[in-house]
């Protein structure tokens, strides 16, 4: 890699905002961009999460799907449902088939339900809002961060993989629909990049 | 016949009351000049919109085409900004006094052809909304301009030297905006009560003055000269037959000084015309500067052959044959018609009933000019038309937008030029003065014994500063 | 990548158009635009997926080209239900993981904006779009009352399309199906039929240590470029072969030749037999292989005889002479120039000779492999068939014509008079993906589905050893629901003709599964019927056991047919096929359209190719339009100069001029050549003999910017395509030495 | 004592000078040259011959600037390339001297030019409220001197101005 | 701080080409192109429009110079070694030359580009990226080989009209007016060949990534491949033609051997070499 990322493992990756080595110019791009109020998070070992905020707004979709209760109440892992995310670029919004698979016998009386009872039976998806959504010359994949985060990470138990989806996704247990609750500009990531000696080559993100 | 610089006799308010005059309210011809300006400005915005909207390639720009005549145009503004630099500075350096009636416009023009130029690597980009990218700012996502490119260094330079033209020129009219200020009503007075800045040509203003104006002076000397380099490096730092040529910053320097001088000579005339400044903008000082102009005319002529010699005398067969390209190839008649406008027509220049003569000094100044403008197209068109790849060989002749957006440029430089010289004192009141004292002094010799010594060539005798002089001294 | 093993039926069934991630105009930002909003864009999830299809990660699938007749293997790359592109089989016989552009740019074919999406039914002059069912309803009642009095005129044609075609006519009690290609070997079908037993004997190239042709472009049209093409490689490599080219006006063969002759259309046979004259009294090779008549043939042309008739110097004979002989063994081809004249079979055969003299035959021409079942054996095309089928035409025989994926009207020669003949048939029923020339003069138009939508099987024309049955598969769901594959038409049109043995089939892919079924053993290799259907469609196609026949060698007469003089007209016109237009069916392909010529580098138009003399004779150069006439007719075109054509010859490549067939080929028009054309034929075969038609050049005086990329033609003494002779190749990598 | 203003405007500018050479000879005990501020419509350098050389830090200014400037440039550049993410070098090194060179020049004249104004600024007091007692005919034609000094001063001062031919005298009490 | 980082690592920052450069390459992609076997067929090119989003422009702008061939193929009549004509005609066929960014290790394009939206990278690959650009054209104009191709205009608007665009790739964008773009040695199926190779757990092998050209050149004239993996078929042909990279002059043990790089004494330090064409004399 660049003789960059060789550099800054000379420095301890610890608590930092952005590596050292960019000193006072990180100093002033802090204070720009008044950072460093990001929202207490759990650790998750041998990471640090990116900091900034976002306040998103609330993106009508054709089903209310209610993060909080799949999530949250009833503890369902987020790869279960978003089961593409480790395996491909894009984390994917399960199939109806996967939906129908709990919900042809659980809770059919809510109204949500029965609407998407009706997707299903006229054989046509629910059609979705993106809500994060990365400019079209990004190229960004779920799988690698997965794996750098999760299955690769000693120490690291897939149960809590929702810590990690926080560090862009926020913390979508709290949420009915997502909200984009993280900014993901080009700050944000490469923030990040430093933080976790991530690859900085402009080629690995933008196509 | 005027035989003197200017009339040493002439009445320090008259020439107040000349310089204010040409600032009073315009009359009808100035309001058809500024409409004339606009309209031309006017096109150049409608080709631009135009272009922004639809893309680059409306100006027919094409690969290998990927600059055309609005760098050139560039090159050329940025030439004829040297004017200010060479007159003001230069010549304020070595103490000609002949420059002081006419340095205030040149200087107004570098500043004014500085801002037009700036403009050409902006309109040719092709997402302009993107040119801040090329300033080094502290940015969230830690990316940086690339240092290595010569357009950087442009950005750079022509910012510290729009800067530091644009305060030079500002510095060296203090005092004259002094003097409006003192003469001014109404809004006038309010614009040059903040732009006099207070000054009231107490000792010490002055002596700081002189010491900044000085400095600046020394300052601009080397700017200008690493400006102009800096834009050959455009050129020069390329691998490009044509371009990749070690004289060009000289070549360039010489050329927009050529340029520069050009074009001080049509303005010069105009100004005399319009504003009847015969007392100040006097034949002896066109001459003068003609002689200049001649001088540099031959140094950019020279520079121009060695070019070609060193070509052709080079092993690099792709160089040479981008040379020939120029002498035979589809581009040479304006090839030609640079070579004759830049080499043969200074030397009307040399004959001195031709220099003294207006009307043909303003159609071969502006002879020189076009020729000016040719060569940094030849620069430009030709190497990217013949370069190393032949299968890439292409002629392009440049499209109406390009043509309208360099057209409009010189509307927009025009409108410039004309807001100045009704808002700004285009004669320097103050060192006109100075000139009509020194030069009325120098017959007198008494005064020049006694007035003409600077604090360094102190008679013995003479004691530390600020200490009473011994009696009889 | 390829193979997985799926059940392609069910994907097809559930799969949700669109996926997550579709495309979006992305790349930059606009000025006024911000990127990073929630909510503008739609992500619509599958609705029932199956494993192996992940969002974001593309899968390649395994089909069949319908480009052109040689039938490549393709592997298409689907992600989120749409196919992206293209790439070789690998594994295909054919092809070996390779495709040429006009493959590459079929998928524009299937994406094109211009595609039929609707029936339509002539009514009151005017096609009107209407359902289906009315459609084949009107289609059913006119063949019903046509009493058997039913043509099918179609491009070539294999596989169970072709047997279901055959069925349906059968039924219906037609008897005609006329097979047309422009770009066809008829002619050598014909004489190699005759001379060896074989009508598409098999050649290797890459055992060849010398080759000529006689304009045959195996790199880009003839018969199975991208097979040869891989031969060529092979041919080249190692103790490389040496090419040479004979033709009127350099193709992609030719420009890749060692030794490129010039030759007047026609005149190819005389310089065979030249070439075996010089071989037999130069005594390089046994005179004795010919019968006493062909060799009495051959002493008549003698080498000033061949250089007063064809302009061939003696050296250049005994140079090919010396290079045929001396790296035996060799093969000579005859393609389009040669064959398409109105002496063109006995080109052939002299062709043909000069092989059997040279002991080519078994060596690098061998006997072809039939495809086992014989019902599904390739229909090949030829220009005879359209002519037949104009004639019965115009007699009146054909109350209904089916028009399938061949467009006459465009391609047929002026000579023929294609137009009004077609008028006189009652009911042209179009089967057709775009609106064509033809199309549009259809009365019924029934839209289909493009070969990535539809199912269907391909033996190629030329069938390489170890070649067999390809399998075409739809690569995604048909762009529009109101389309129907060929084969669900024809189920529809024979079941209705009363057909009871295919009521048993839902639709074609029923049929297609049993016509699987019911292969012999012997391809089957002992897989089960559900494995070797399965099996077939994760390969691509079927192979068949290679057991290559031998030859039985014929010679007839070879004397060739005097050219016909005719002073008004004195140029030969060549309108040459080249491989992006192809024969006109490419021009809708904007990616074909933008490419260059591979020769001339012209692009989106047309150009006539001249020889510098007879440039300048005319006083015209690059860029000029001059007209070309014909008895014909006449067309205005731009000169494109240089020493790759015959002086006595203009080529006008064919492929461009349409005056329908979408915005693509309509938008820049260029010319037609083949309106000059006559209605010539071979004598003995009755192919339409392109090649032979005379015209009249002069200048038009009008001028204009070639649409020509690139500055220079010549490198300028720089270093960028250099040549070294063939000496040093082989000192340093000749023989084992090639690690490419 | 209360302190006052005075000043001469005189249209002869030898005169002028020999009233300050006046001043400077102590005709005016308690009054020194270093009491007189000489307005002027030009600049007279060599007047600075009877008022005593007052020096200028200006120069100090431009000096630093130029340092401060090429250190700065030279340092921001490097770092900046130094952190950059990617390194568009094109087989060049990361810190190329060639170009850091003409930038940091640049920056040089940039930050020379820039400190030069500020020192001008302060060590010329611009940017201040013009003194009561300025007269336009300073920026016409007419010369001023003007003193600050004790009442007692005044009046000898003013003689001496008249001695000089003067043609206006402007006094202020000074605040 | 960053001046600590700067004078600490001085050395490593001044290291220019000639030392080695200051990247640690992962790989070196490089190609190889046998002009014996390149017939000029075009199906490169057209692989390169389909897989690479490519603007169809129309007849005007390719006249005009406008179109967006990031793989030309050349073809010239001449031939300076032995000669293409006999005089009268072009008896020795024509020179073909398939033409793509040629990757310069010291490409001419990086140092100009005043937003580094062009530069190398760990891949050595000569990369652009398009939302850097800003449009001063400025490397096109340095690149001896014009290889670069600027969007005149929004081709976009025009050259997919539905439902073509359908096919376009989402593996990369589609670009606007205002930005250069180039060949990129399909860096998005080197990008899917190296994330399959990490999810397999493995190193990427010869072979799994092969650009759109490489894939579909009908003669496999075309070899593309890793340089630092010495085992790839690449390396070999390279070793074999005895051609190094990061030489203005290549010096053969064997100075028939036919590998050459273009304009190679511009110092460019090419990444493609070519095999000279060959034909009887």
């Amino acid at each position: 890699m660049l003789n960059i990322r060789i550099v800054s493992k000379l420095f301890d990756s610890g608590m930092r905002v952005v590596s050292r080595r960019r000193g006072l110019m990180a100093l002033l791009m802090a204070c720009c961009l008044g950072l460093g109020s990001g929202v207490a998070q759990a650790e998750v070992p041998n990471a640090v999460a990116p900091k900034g905020t976002h306040s998103g707004e609330h993106v009508p979709q054709p089903i209310d799907f209610p993060h909080d209760i799949h999530a949250d109440i009833n503890g369902i892992n987020c790869m279960y449902c978003h089961t593409y995310a480790r395996r491909s670029k894009v984390a994917g919004i399960p199939p109806t088939s996967k939906c129908m698979g709990c919900h042809s016998v659980i809770a059919t009386d809510k109204p949500r339900i029965q609407q998407l009872t009706e997707y299903w039976e006229k054989n046509e998806p629910p059609r979705w809002k993106k809500v994060h959504d990365v400019p079209d010359f990004v190229h960004f994949t779920h799988e690698k961060h997965l794996q750098r985060f999760v299955f690769e990470n000693e120490g690291m138990n897939v149960e809590n993989v929702d810590q990690v989806c926080a560090f862009c996704h926020g913390d979508v247990k709290k949420m009915t629909v997502a909200e984009k609750t993280k900014p993901l500009t080009m700050g944000f990531c490469v923030r990040c990049h430093e933080a976790n000696e991530g690859p900085s080559d402009c080629w690995h993100c933008h196509k | 016949m005027q035989t003197k610089d200017i009339n040493e006799n002439i009445a320090w308010a008259q020439i107040n009351a000349d310089v204010l005059r040409s600032m009073e309210s315009p009359r009808m011809g100035y309001w058809i000049a500024v409409a004339a300006c606009l309209a031309m400005v006017a096109c150049a915005v409608v080709a631009e919109i135009y272009q922004y909207q639809i893309g680059m390639g409306v100006g027919n720009l094409n690969w290998p085409h990927m600059w055309d005549i609005y760098i050139a145009t560039f090159v050329f503004w940025i030439g004829m900004s040297h004017s200010g630099t060479l007159l003001s500075a230069i010549l304020h350096i070595i103490h000609a006094d002949w420059r002081k009636p006419i340095y205030r416009f040149a200087e107004a023009m570098t500043t004014f052809s500085l801002m037009t130029a700036g403009l050409f690597p902006i309109i040719h980009l092709g997402r302009v909304w993107n040119m801040y990218w090329v300033l080094p700012y502290v940015s969230d996502r830690g990316i940086w301009p690339n240092y290595r490119s010569p357009l950087v260094w442009d950005a750079f330079a022509i910012t510290t030297y729009l800067t530091s033209s644009a305060l030079f020129l500002f510095i060296g009219m203090i005092p004259d905006l002094a003097i409006c200020r003192d003469n001014a009503r109404g809004w006038r007075q309010k614009l040059y009560t903040v732009l006099s800045m207070g000054w009231q040509g107490d000792d010490r203003q002055w002596r700081n003055f002189r010491k900044i104006y000085l400095l600046m002076a020394c300052f601009l000397i080397p700017l200008a000269v690493s400006v102009h380099s800096i834009v050959s490096a455009d050129f020069a730092m390329s691998i490009m037959p044509g371009w990749h040529i070690t004289s060009f910053p000289p070549y360039f320097v010489a050329g927009a000084l050529y340029s520069g001088c050009a074009a001080i000579i049509t303005l010069f005339i105009i100004l005399r015309y319009f504003f009847r400044f015969d007392e100040y903008m006097t034949i002896p000082i066109l001459e003068k500067t003609c002689k200049l102009t001649f001088a540099i005319a031959m140094v950019w002529s020279y520079l121009t052959l060695i070019e070609f010699a060193s070509v052709w005398y080079g092993h690099d067969l792709v160089a040479k044959e981008s040379l020939m390209e120029r002498f035979v190839g589809p581009y040479s008649p304006f090839f030609w018609l640079m070579l004759f406008c830049g080499i043969i027509c200074p030397f009307a220049l040399a004959i001195e009933k031709m220099r003294r003569h207006l009307p043909t000094m303003f159609v071969v100044s502006l002879l020189l000019n076009l020729g000016m403008w040719l060569e940094r197209w030849m620069i430009v068109t030709p190497t990217l038309a013949t370069s190393h790849y032949p299968f890439a060989w292409d002629v392009m002749w440049p499209g109406m937008v390009q043509w309208a957006i360099v057209f409009g440029s010189f509307g927009w430089f025009g409108l410039l030029f004309l807001i100045f010289v009704k808002v700004f004192p285009s004669v320097s009141m103050y060192e006109v003065k100075e000139m009509v004292f020194h030069r009325r002094h120098a017959h007198r010799p008494d005064l020049a014994a006694k007035f003409h010594r600077r604090s360094s060539d102190q008679q013995p005798g003479d004691t530390a500063s600020g200490q009473p002089r011994p009696e009889g001294a | 990548m390829s193979g997985n093993d799926i059940n392609r039926r069910d994907f097809l069934k559930f799969m949700g158009l669109g996926g997550a991630g579709a495309v979006t105009l992305s790349g930059c930002d606009m000025p006024t635009t911000v990127t990073l909003e929630e909510g503008k864009e739609e992500v619509v999830s599958y609705l029932a997926p199956e494993e192996y299809v992940i969002p974001g990660i593309g899968v390649w699938y395994a089909s069949t080209c319908q480009q052109c007749p040689s039938g490549c293997g393709v592997h298409g790359r689907v992600r989120e239900g749409r196919v992206l592109k293209l790439e070789g089989n690998p594994d295909s016989p054919v092809n070996a993981g390779v495709l040429c552009q006009m493959g590459q740019a079929s998928l524009q074919g299937h994406y094109n904006p211009d595609r039929i999406t609707k029936p339509m039914v002539r009514k009151g002059g005017n096609l009107t779009e209407v359902s289906w069912e009315e459609a084949i309803e009107l289609v059913n009642s006119k063949v019903g009352a046509a009493n058997g009095k039913v043509a099918m005129l179609t491009g070539a044609m294999s596989g169970h399309q072709a047997e279901l075609m055959d069925t349906y006519l059968a039924k219906i009690g037609g008897k005609d199906h006329f097979v047309y290609e422009t770009i066809n070997n008829a002619v050598a079908e014909a004489v190699n039929a005759e001379m060896f037993g074989s009508a598409q004997p098999r050649y290797n190239l890459d055992k060849a240590g010398a080759v000529l042709s006689f304009g045959a472009d195996f790199l880009a049209t003839w018969v199975s470029p991208m097979h040869f093409s891989q031969q060529y490689a092979k041919f080249r490599t190692g103790n490389r072969g040496v090419l040479i080219a004979v033709e009127p006006n350099m193709s992609l063969t030719g420009a890749n030749a060692d030794m490129w002759v010039p030759a007047k259309p026609g005149t190819e046979g005389v310089i065979a037999l030249g070439v075996a004259n010089v071989l037999i009294s130069k005594k390089m090779v046994d005179g004795s292989v010919l019968p006493v008549d062909a060799l009495a043939t051959i002493s008549q042309y003698g080498v000033d005889k061949v250089t007063a008739e064809t302009g061939v110097g003696g050296d250049v004979l005994v140079r090919i002479a010396t290079y045929l002989k001396e790296r035996s063994p060799s093969l000579v081809l005859a393609g389009a120039s040669a064959q398409s004249n109105t002496g063109g079979s006995q080109v052939v055969a002299a062709v043909n000779a000069l092989n059997i003299l040279l002991g080519n035959v078994g060596k690098t021409i061998g006997a072809e492999d039939a495809f086992p079942v014989k019902s599904l054996a390739p229909r090949r095309g030829s220009s005879a068939a359209l002519a037949a089928f104009a004639k019965g035409a115009d007699a009146g025989d054909y109350e209904v014509a089916f028009i399938y994926n061949t467009n006459p009207l465009y391609s047929a020669p002026a000579g023929l008079e294609l137009n009004g003949k077609l008028a006189k048939v009652g009911l042209k029923v179009a089967l057709s993906m775009f609106p064509d020339e033809t199309t549009l003069a259809a009365d019924v138009v029934l839209p289909l589905a493009s070969p990535y939508e539809d199912w269907g099987t391909q033996v190629p024309g030329y069938l390489p050893s170890e070649g067999g049955l390809n399998v075409q598969q739809p690569l995604m769901r048909p762009l529009y629901s109101t389309v129907k594959g060929l084969g669900d038409v024809l189920l529809v049109l024979a079941k209705a003709a009363g057909a009871e043995e295919l009521n048993q089939y839902a639709d074609f892919y029923a049929y297609l599964q049993a016509g699987f079924a019911a292969m012999p053993a012997s391809i089957k290799g002992g897989m089960s019927d559900a494995e070797f259907w399965s099996k077939s469609r994760q390969k691509g196609f079927v192979a068949v056991a290679n057991s290559q026949g031998s030859l039985n060698v014929k010679v007839g007469d070879l004397a060739q047919v005097a050219d016909k003089a005719g002073s008004d007209f004195p140029m030969h016109l060549a309108p040459a096929a080249r491989a992006g237009m192809y024969d006109g069916r490419n021009a809708n392909l904007p990616w074909l359209q933008e490419q260059p010529d591979p020769i001339t580098k012209v692009f989106w138009d047309s150009w006539a190719e001249l020889h510098p003399s007879t440039a300048a004779k005319l006083g015209v150069k690059e860029g000029d339009f001059i007209r070309v006439e014909s008895a014909q007719g006449s067309l205005e075109v731009q000169v494109y100069v240089y020493k790759g054509v015959h002086p006595d010859v203009v080529a006008v490549p064919m492929g461009r001029g349409h005056d329908e067939y979408g915005r693509f080929a309509s938008r820049e028009k260029g010319v037609n050549p083949l309106k000059l054309i006559g209605g010539d034929v071979d004598a003995k075969s009755g192919e339409l003999a392109l090649y032979s038609t005379k015209v009249r050049v002069s200048k038009t005086g009008r001028s204009a910017e070639m649409p020509r990329l690139g500055g220079s033609e010549s490198q300028v003494g720089r270093r960028l395509v250099s040549t070294v002779s063939a000496d040093v190749y082989r000192r340093t990598e000749g023989g084992g030495n090639n690690v490419a | 004592m209360r302190r006052y203003y005075v000043m001469g405007l005189f249209s002869n500018f030898d005169e002028a000078f020999a009233a300050i050479s006046d001043i400077r000879d102590h005709k005016i005990p308690g009054v020194t040259v270093d009491d007189v501020t000489l307005k002027s419509p030009i600049e007279h350098p060599e007047i600075e011959e009877i008022l005593g050389d007052r020096g200028s830090p200006v120069p100090k200014f431009a000096l630093f600037g130029a340092i401060f400037g090429a250190i700065f440039g030279f340092f921001f550049l490097a770092a900046g390339q130094a952190a950059f993410l990617v390194q568009p070098s094109g087989g060049k090194p990361v810190i190329p001297l060639p170009s850091n060179i003409v930038l940091s020049y640049e920056m040089l004249i940039l930050f020379g030019v820039l400190s030069t104004l500020v020192g001008f600024f302060i060590s010329a007091r611009l940017m201040t409220k013009r003194h009561p007692l300025y007269s336009e005919k300073v920026s016409l034609d007419q010369i001023g001197i003007m003193l600050e000094l004790d009442e007692k001063n005044v009046n000898p001062i003013k003689d001496l101005f008249k001695e000089h031919k003067v043609l206006e005298i402007r006094e202020e009490v000074a605040r | 701080m960053s001046l600590k980082n700067v004078l600490e690592n001085w050395s490593d920052y001044r290291k220019g080409h000639e030392q080695g450069g200051h990247h640690d390459y992962e790989h070196m992609w490089v190609m190889a192109v046998d002009l014996d076997k390149c017939t000029g067929c075009n199906a490169c090119s057209v692989a390169c429009y389909a897989e690479n989003n490519l603007a169809v422009v129309g007849k005007e702008r390719m006249m005009k110079g406008q179109g967006m061939h990031w793989l030309r193929v050349e073809r010239y009549w001449d031939e300076p070694q032995i000669g293409g004509d006999d005089g009268q005609f072009q008896s020795a066929g024509g020179s073909f030359l398939p033409m793509m960014c040629q990757h310069c290790n010291a490409a001419t394009c990086e140092p100009v580009c005043p937003v580094a939206a062009t530069y190398h990278t760990p891949d050595g690959l000569n990369a652009q990226v398009y939302n850097r650009c800003i449009g001063s054209r400025y490397c096109s104009n340095n690149c001896p080989y014009r290889l670069r191709y600027f969007n005149f205009f929004s081709y976009y608007e025009e050259s997919w009209p539905e439902p073509l665009n359908q096919q376009l790739n989402p593996d990369l964008s589609v670009r606007d007016k205002g930005v250069m773009e180039k060949c990129t040695f399909c860096v998005q199926r080197i990008r899917t060949a190296k994330d399959t190779a990490r999810r397999e757990g493995r190193a990427v092998q010869d072979g799994d990534a092969v650009t759109a050209c490489a894939q579909t050149c009908p003669t496999q004239a075309i070899v593309f491949g890793d340089m630092l993996d010495k085992e790839s078929r690449v390396s070999k042909i390279w070793a074999k033609q005895q051609v190094e990279l990061g030489k203005t002059k290549q010096v053969k043990a064997n100075p028939e051997l036919r590998g050459y790089r273009i304009l190679e004494g511009l110092n460019t330090d090419p990444c493609i070499m070519y095999l000279d064409r060959v034909r009887e004399v």
